[in-house]
């Protein structure tokens, strides 16, 4: 090919693709959109969980500032939905049915009701009405809370994008690990010391679980992996590891220091949303070059 | 498969393509377009909104499938080894089954290597493949696509509100989402005409028979005694793409005879429906979340 | 509340047979009633390609005065029904906004084209065929033999114009003596 | 044909699939060659060699379908004394003339035949040119003479001796023997580039597949006809095919697939200076001063033509109507006079000589789809007025206002003192007509809807502006304006715009008798007591019937169809059919039964209408002075001719031989392989300071260049380019280049390249392809440059015009422009702007040699 991309000649063709052009679509969502949605929703999601059980244990704050996440996230999840919809008017659509073979339909039968209760909850923790149903309604969006921050993965997953179907046992790992480091980093910004702990403990869970599943993704994918590796999606990866690694080492460090424990919040976070956006990037990389479409098809039918 | 709820018993219609026949004229694009009033242009390139660049792909500038292109004619030269080009002398008589044999340019003099070979023009009509498993039917979250009583896959137009999702599922590309529309397009094996007894517009038009359409049974036999006929005229290339019913898609509504590897043409080798898998995704999910949860508590209730 | 709620998509499926909503109980209203447009064509003219002399059939549909579709006349013992893609743009060629609808006129030394009624332009065109004969009108050559014609009028035609178009061509000009009467026949 | 005719293509592919084999000649590698058995490349312009190879090969292995060629072709005809062969004068025939660069035709007759040569009129214009016949120039008043025998035979004066044994050493056949000698298959091979085993093979399949059990048909469109030897790449077909018995006969003929919808129609009823409908020629001034005269040649002699006073009497009735009487002739004087060539690229002339004043386009593009494109503008922006019919705002109708020669200074819009008028046309499908389509079907198409606005069909154009100049003229007393007041013009009008009915039209071609509508051109007759606007379509509208319109399907009928539409002559559907009979009027085999003698029925039966006397017996003999169809022998298939058979040799019709030979395009890049003489010694140059030739063997334009078809659009892409959907799909000019070319001159695959000719120079984007491919030529490679030529500068899909390279050079009979061989030079990158252009094709000219100093 040449500098513009073009053929120097008709390309005879060999054997692996039709000029170099992609077999599949790139996925036709837009960014930031989508990312920001898978990010927003793990958030939410863990967070009205991290609420839920924060409640009856008595963390009034953890829980206050989970179920107002939970609800702000699940919205800003919901208007990212939305505006990246190329009929944003026909959302409501997404309710005419219910398939179970669509992770974007089991999906928004969780986020609907998920931001619903959420918002409801919020509602009530921060104008102290309605207090049993706001009670309740947290309750339940814990309990879709877990959902929340994992269907995301198999919503990537289902597609015929290489580098997000092959990954379907890992993603929801990452999804739920990141979430996890996420939602631990919003706590660890916004809560004092005496709240530090066990969201410290979770975001160390949710590091070692995102970062051990990325790895298999860069590694264990075959030929895929390397859209893991390389490219915009190898730095944000990249970038994830070096910004998981400096929460959890400023984590240790700000049991004491708010700053350090802010920063570690923000590199959670920061770590969260390259964890969406780079592998948002792997699966476009892996759309763009058709050998990661052919050649693993080839290796299962036994051709090389 | 899953019942789609019709009462009335209709044969599953489709596309048997023999690209062995196929002339590239381009008809089926146009009629497609012309019935179906697809806009002009959404080609590949970079003046997209016009359509109108030169790809220098042999004689197709159209590119590949898309929301404004339901039929596409690839367009693929090939050298052939000189040692195959046909040097037996004519026999007396006709032959008694068709020798295809794809010509080649002149015989071999001087020059290089390259120059020594003949060439061959493959040409073949894509289309949708109205897949038995169609991942785009499946993961469509609004009903939008849906399986009609001819067992085609159609997208409504007027349910698509746009989420995109369909377009990054199709295991081949096909589906598109259209420019300043938002919705998803592709063809419908013209759904409205096969309600009132007629063939779609690009196999009324197809001037060669290479596109046939009919009751898939009939035109699996059918295609089978093609691809029978052209071994026997030593034509051994050919081969059926999509025909199985056991594939990786449950077989084709549409589906090809070839005369080379199926990526050749921009076709995956061995597809398979993404949502095969999702079964394996929601455990995944499902873990992910219980982890999700475990990690929770053991966060929360630990010391402190 | 039944009717009401069978409207309802996620109804349909909860209570019908299409349990994964891939099928019947998704399909919209449109969809059910969905025909081939030109099922109730008011007219389907028997036509034939305009393009090249291989003579396909086409049925050109109309409805409400306007063609709704061209395509091939499966009837047809040359094309069987079948068109390239020239023919089956033919609507596109009778119907597409790039074709022109009213008469231009340019001046001589104008820059740019003005408008002139149809009428007008006959009269003025004719009126230029009867000067322009006049004036260039020759009864002999230079030898004194007779032609009655003038070379000053010449005509250039395409050939997809019709048998009937070409002879009153022909016949008309050569009443009024012009000669140079051609065809891309000779092209 | 998959490339320009893809839906006639279906009939190949289905043979193809029966078991027939299929070759492909072609200089380029097409969609055709993509389905072929076998594509051999050839060199543009060497038909004729080629196909003489191929009757060489027939003759020296005797593999002459022999029953058929001593019965039905002139095989036996003895050749008088004096004619003298090509082989004998190295590259001319005997009678050619140096001083007139033409020949006296008289010594190509048959021995013992009168000859009845026309006479010739005078000669017009002579001045010399850079290249053609070194005498410098040669009348011109023979033009297209030949082409009123485009249904019948030319004019010999009877049959002539003939030895059955074919043994005579002045024996068509072997005349033939000897021409044909020197076009070996080494020879084929030099001139033509293919590979010799490639070419005996087909050979033997073209051979192999002939005689009673089979039949080989050839294809072919305006590769053969457009060069300076057209008439003769076809007659060079005809004589293969009478030699391997394949015409008239099922599955056999040499099938011409014509590029318009009605351009059958158009010669048929022609638009054509030298033709009156039904290949009536115009009156000569000087040959014809009266009916008498005009009809001499023919009337009288044996064949079908022998009835022209019937047909020519016929006509001038349906124009002058109770005008016209045996008293006056008929009104034949109200016929205006030919004194030579009037043809379109005379016009050119005439326009820019400014003796051209007004001009009529109907649905063409001369400038795009012309020859040298560029003199084509300068001739119309030398006119006073110009109207121009058509659905879009085609090049011709701008080039006043955006035409090259608008960028290049060589015109200025507010100097052009053209006036213009567009007036928008109706489409097919908002007018009722017929098309007649390359197998002479007559198909009726019905109006669908109104045309838009102010687009009108070409009939309401002609018929009412006729209406109006009677009106205008009505009082006039000038007899000159007799032919127009005396016209019978009376349509019937009908609907909103008063369209003209178009059935009425046919019925007036078809023709009228006493007892009403004709069923068919043998009812016509010379006393005035019928009409008919084109004998030869007579019949269409019998029985007040539109034989047109018959639509039964294919399906409810015999595989020759005649339910559907009508052919011209009288509903047949394959000529001269009875030769697929035996003398004895049974079929050849039973596997190409088609026509065959019923003893019982005592006439012709089979699926088809008999191309013969219905009632006629096999063994038919005519009395000694029998003219017309009575001449005829119950064995004398071709009908038409004057001996009733088929012309391996023509003693007449042809201006330039009467046998086809080998000569170089007039633009070549080698010289002749075979005889001194380079190109068709009377090819009709055209002399213009921008229409120069360029030299043979040329270091300065050392490629071959033709121009061709795309599937996705149509000739100067009027049709075509204008809309989206086709646009798309071929978005850009380009040139087919071969890698070796590609490497040779630097270009890249998608870039830009420069052609230059001596006429102008245009860029294309470059498409690097395999299957263009170097030729080896007399031992050394020759590239070929592919041009598409469907562009210009309006519309959606736009790109400079392939055919403002060409120059014109006409063929000698038909005055065909010579589009499908020419030199040029490929350079990378684009073409200079503004007035660079013209001077970059000067410097190119000045290198070669071919520049006048002045200019």
């Amino acid at each position: 090919m040449s500098a513009e991309g073009r053929p120097d000649r008709t390309p005879v063709t060999t054997n692996d693709s039709y000029y170099g052009l992609p077999i599949v679509k790139e996925p036709a969502w837009q960014q930031p959109d989508v990312p920001l949605y898978l990010f927003l929703g793990g958030v939410a999601g863990v967070s009205a969980s991290m609420a839920a059980l924060a409640r009856p244990l008595g963390r009034d704050a953890l829980a206050k500032l989970g179920t107002v996440t939970a609800a702000t996230g699940s919205v800003a999840s919901l208007g990212a939905l939305i505006h990246d919809l190329g009929r944003p008017a026909r959302f409501l659509y997404m309710l005419r049915v219910f398939k179970p073979t669509s992770p974007l339909s089991v999906g928004s039968w969780i986020l609907a009701p998920f931001s619903a209760l959420a918002s409801m909850s919020a509602t009530s923790v921060l104008t102290g009405k309605f207090r049993t149903v706001g009670a309740l309604a947290g309750a339940v969006a814990g309990i879709l809370g877990p959902a929340m921050s994992t269907y995301t993965a198999v919503l990537l997953a289902d597609t015929a994008t290489p580098a997000w179907h092959e990954a379907y046992r890992e993603l929801p790992v990452v999804f739920a690990g990141s979430a996890m480091t996420s939602a631990a980093g919003v706590a660890l910004i916004a809560l004092p010391k005496r709240d530090s702990a066990p969201v410290s403990r979770l975001a160390a869970v949710g590091a070692t679980a995102e970062l051990a599943a990325a790895h298999r993704l860069r590694t264990r994918l075959g030929i895929i992996s390397e859209t893991y590796r390389v490219g915009r999606a190898g730095s944000l990866l990249k970038a994830v590891e070096v910004l998981t690694g400096a929460g959890v080492a400023l984590t240790a460090t700000g049991r004491t220091s708010r700053i350090a424990r802010a920063l570690a919040g923000g590199a959670y976070l920061a770590a969260g949303l390259c964890t969406r956006f780079g592998v948002y990037a792997a699966g476009v990389a892996s759309t763009r070059d058709p050998k990661y479409v052919v050649e693993p098809q080839r290796e299962r039918r036994g051709r090389v | 498969m899953t019942s789609t709820g019709y009462s009335s018993p209709q044969a599953r219609m489709g596309f048997f393509t023999d690209t062995s026949v196929c002339i590239g004229c381009k008809a089926c694009e146009v009629a497609c377009k012309e019935w179906n009033a697809v806009p002009a242009g959404d080609g590949p390139g970079t003046d997209a909104a016009a359509g109108m660049d030169l790809l220098g792909m042999s004689y197709d500038n159209t590119g590949g499938l898309d929301a404004n292109t339901w039929r596409h004619v690839a367009f693929i030269e090939q050298h052939v080894p000189a040692a195959a080009e046909p040097s037996a002398p004519v026999q007396a008589g006709p032959a008694t089954a068709e020798d295809l044999g794809m010509p080649t340019v002149g015989a071999p003099r001087q020059g290089d290597a390259q120059e020594n070979a003949g060439v061959r023009w493959l040409m073949s009509s894509d289309v949708c493949k109205h897949c038995t498993h169609a991942a785009c039917l499946d993961v469509c979250p609004t009903g939008a696509l849906f399986r009609t009583e001819f067992d085609t896959v159609v997208v409504q137009e007027d349910i698509c509100n746009g989420c995109g999702y369909c377009v990054p599922a199709c295991p081949y590309g096909v589906i598109g989402k259209r420019e300043g529309d938002g919705r998803a397009f592709k063809c419908t094996l013209c759904y409205d005409r096969l309600g009132s007894g007629l063939q779609p517009a690009c196999a009324t038009a197809c001037p060669t028979e290479s596109i046939q359409y009919g009751e898939l049974d009939e035109l699996r036999a059918r295609a089978e005694a093609r691809r029978r006929e052209l071994h026997d005229a030593g034509v051994t290339e050919a081969r059926l793409y999509g025909e199985d019913p056991d594939d990786g898609v449950g077989g084709d509504g549409a589906f090809f005879l070839l005369l080379d590897e199926p990526e050749v043409y921009g076709l995956p080798p061995d597809p398979v429906v993404t949502t095969r898998d999702l079964p394996a995704m929601w455990r995944m999910a499902a873990l992910s979340a219980a982890g999700v949860v475990a990690a929770l508590v053991g966060s929360l209730l630990g010391r402190r | 509340m039944r009717r009401w709620l069978n409207k309802w998509p996620l109804f349909r499926q909860l209570t019908g047979s299409d349990r994964l909503g891939l099928g019947s109980a998704v399909q919209s209203g449109r969809s059910r009633q969905m025909r081939a447009r030109t099922e109730n064509a008011e007219k389907v003219a028997k036509s034939i390609c305009p393009y090249c002399a291989v003579g396909c059939g086409q049925r050109i549909f109309v409805s409400n005065g306007t063609i709704t579709q061209i395509e091939g006349d499966s009837d047809s013992p040359i094309s069987r029904g079948r068109l390239c893609p020239k023919g089956s743009a033919s609507k596109q060629l009778v119907t597409s906004p790039t074709r022109e609808r009213w008469v231009r006129y340019r001046r001589p030394y104008a820059t740019d084209w003005e408008y002139l009624p149809l009428d007008t332009a006959m009269d003025m065109i004719a009126d230029r065929v009867i000067e322009t004969r006049e004036r260039t009108w020759q009864k002999t050559d230079e030898a004194g033999a007779p032609v009655q014609r003038t070379e000053g009028i010449a005509s250039l035609g395409g050939a997809a114009l019709d048998n009937e178009e070409n002879y009153l061509m022909k016949k008309l000009y050569t009443a009024l003596g012009a000669v140079q009467i051609e065809n891309q026949a000779r092209i | 044909m998959a490339e320009a005719h893809p839906v006639g293509f279906q009939w190949v592919v289905e043979a193809k699939r029966r078991g027939a084999r299929i070759v492909h000649i072609d200089p380029r590698f097409t969609r055709t060659s993509a389905l072929a058995h076998e594509f051999m490349s050839v060199r543009a312009g060497t038909d004729i060699a080629l196909l003489g190879g191929l009757i060489n090969y027939v003759l020296t292995h005797e593999r002459d379908f022999r029953d058929y060629v001593t019965a039905y072709t002139n095989a036996g005809a003895i050749l008088r004394e004096e004619f003298a062969d090509t082989e004998d004068l190295d590259g001319l025939f005997s009678g050619f003339d140096p001083d007139t660069g033409s020949y006296d035709v008289a010594s190509w007759a048959y021995e013992n035949v009168p000859d009845v040569s026309p006479a010739v009129g005078k000669e017009r214009w002579v001045e010399p040119t850079n290249r053609g016949p070194s005498v410098g120039g040669r009348r011109d008043d023979e033009a297209a003479t030949v082409e009123q025998f485009g249904s019948g035979g030319a004019t010999v004066g009877g049959k002539p001796k003939v030895d059955p044994t074919l043994q005579h050493p002045r024996c068509v056949y072997q005349v033939l023997k000897r021409h044909f000698a020197r076009y070996t298959p080494a020879a084929v091979a030099e001139i033509c580039g293919v590979d010799i085993e490639q070419f005996l093979d087909v050979a033997r399949a073209i051979t192999e597949n002939s005689g009673r059990e089979r039949t080989t048909a050839w294809v072919y469109s305006v590769g053969w006809t457009q060069h300076t030897v057209g008439a003769q790449n076809i007659r060079s077909a005809s004589i293969l095919q009478l030699l391997l018995g394949n015409i008239g006969r099922p599955g056999g003929g040499i099938l011409a697939l014509r590029g318009h919808a009605s351009i059958q129609g158009s010669t048929d009823v022609p638009t054509l200076f030298n033709l009156l409908p039904g290949y009536l020629p115009m009156p000569d001034a000087h040959r014809h001063p009266d009916i008498d005269s005009y009809v001499r040649a023919d009337e009288g002699r044996i064949g079908f033509w022998g009835n022209i006073r019937a047909y020519a009497v016929s006509l001038l009735k349906a124009y002058w109507g109770d005008h016209a009487t045996a008293a006056n002739d008929f009104r034949y004087d109200h016929l205006p006079r030919l004194t030579g060539d009037h043809g379109t690229y005379q016009t050119v002339r005439d326009q820019l000589a400014g003796r051209g004043k007004g001009y009529f386009l109907a649905g063409e593009n001369p400038a795009v789809g012309s020859a040298n494109g560029k003199l084509q503008r300068l001739g119309m922006a030398n006119l006073e007025w110009l109207v121009v019919r058509d659905m879009r705002l085609i090049e011709s109708a701008t080039f006043w206002k955006d035409g090259p020669e608008i960028d290049t200074g060589e015109l200025d819009t507010e100097r052009i003192g053209t006036e213009v008028f567009f007036l928008p046309a109706a489409s097919h499908a908002e007018k009722d007509g017929t098309f007649t389509n390359t197998q002479r079907l007559l198909q009726w198409h019905e109006k669908a809807v109104e045309p838009p606005e102010e687009a009108r069909s070409d009939l309401w154009f002609y018929y009412h502006l006729g209406r109006i100049i009677r009106e205008k003229l009505a009082d006039s007393t000038d007899p000159r304006d007799l032919p127009v007041q005396e016209l019978t013009w009376s349509y019937p009008t009908e609907g909103p715009h008063a369209e003209p009915s178009a059935q009425a039209v046919l019925a007036e071609m078809s023709g009228f008798g006493p007892d009403g509508p004709l069923s068919g051109y043998p009812q016509l007759r010379a006393d005035g007591s019928t009409s008919s606007g084109c004998w030869i379509y007579c019949g269409v509208y019998a029985d007040g019937h539109n034989q047109a319109a018959n639509r039964q399907p294919y399906s409810e009928q015999s595989w020759v169809a005649p339910g559907w539409a009508w052919a011209w002559p009288d509903n047949r559907r394959i000529l001269y059919n009875r030769a697929s009979a035996d003398p004895q009027g049974r079929p050849w085999s039973e596997r190409k039964r088609y026509l065959w003698w019923d003893e019982e029925q005592r006439r012709w039966a089979g699926p088809d209408r008999p191309d013969f006397e219905a009632e006629k017996p096999p063994d038919f003999q005519p009395e000694p002075n029998a003219t017309a169809q009575d001449g005829l022998a119950g064995d004398e298939p071709f009908i038409m001719q004057a001996d009733g058979k088929g012309w391996l040799f023509a003693p007449a019709g042809l201006l330039d031989g009467p046998l086809p030979t080998h000569y170089e395009p007039v633009e070549s890049p080698v010289p002749n392989s075979l005889y001194g003489q380079q190109e068709n010694p009377i090819f009709r140059p055209y002399q213009h300071a921008g229409n120069r030739y360029h030299p043979i063997d040329s270091d300065v334009y050392p490629y071959v260049f033709t121009t061709y078809r795309l599937t996705e659009h149509h000739t100067a892409g009027g049709m075509s380019r204008m809309l989206p959907y086709l646009s798309e799909l071929q978005p850009e000019f380009f040139c087919e280049v071969s890698p070796a070319l590609a490497r040779e001159r630097g270009l890249r695959h998608l870039g830009w390249a420069t052609i230059v000719s001596a006429r102008s120079a245009i860029e294309a984007r470059v498409m690097v392809t395999d299957r263009i491919r170097p030729l080896r030529v007399r031992g050394r490679v020759v590239h070929q440059v592919g041009l598409p030529y469907h562009w210009g500068t309006n519309g959606l899909s736009i790109g400079d015009a392939a055919n403002d390279l060409l120059p014109i050079a006409l063929e000698p009979n038909v005055d065909i422009q010579e589009s499908k061989a020419a030199t040029c030079d490929i350079r990378p990158g684009r073409r200079p702007r503004g007035r660079a252009l013209p001077e970059l094709v000067r410097t190119y000219r000045r290198r070669a040699g071919i520049e006048r100093s002045d200019s």
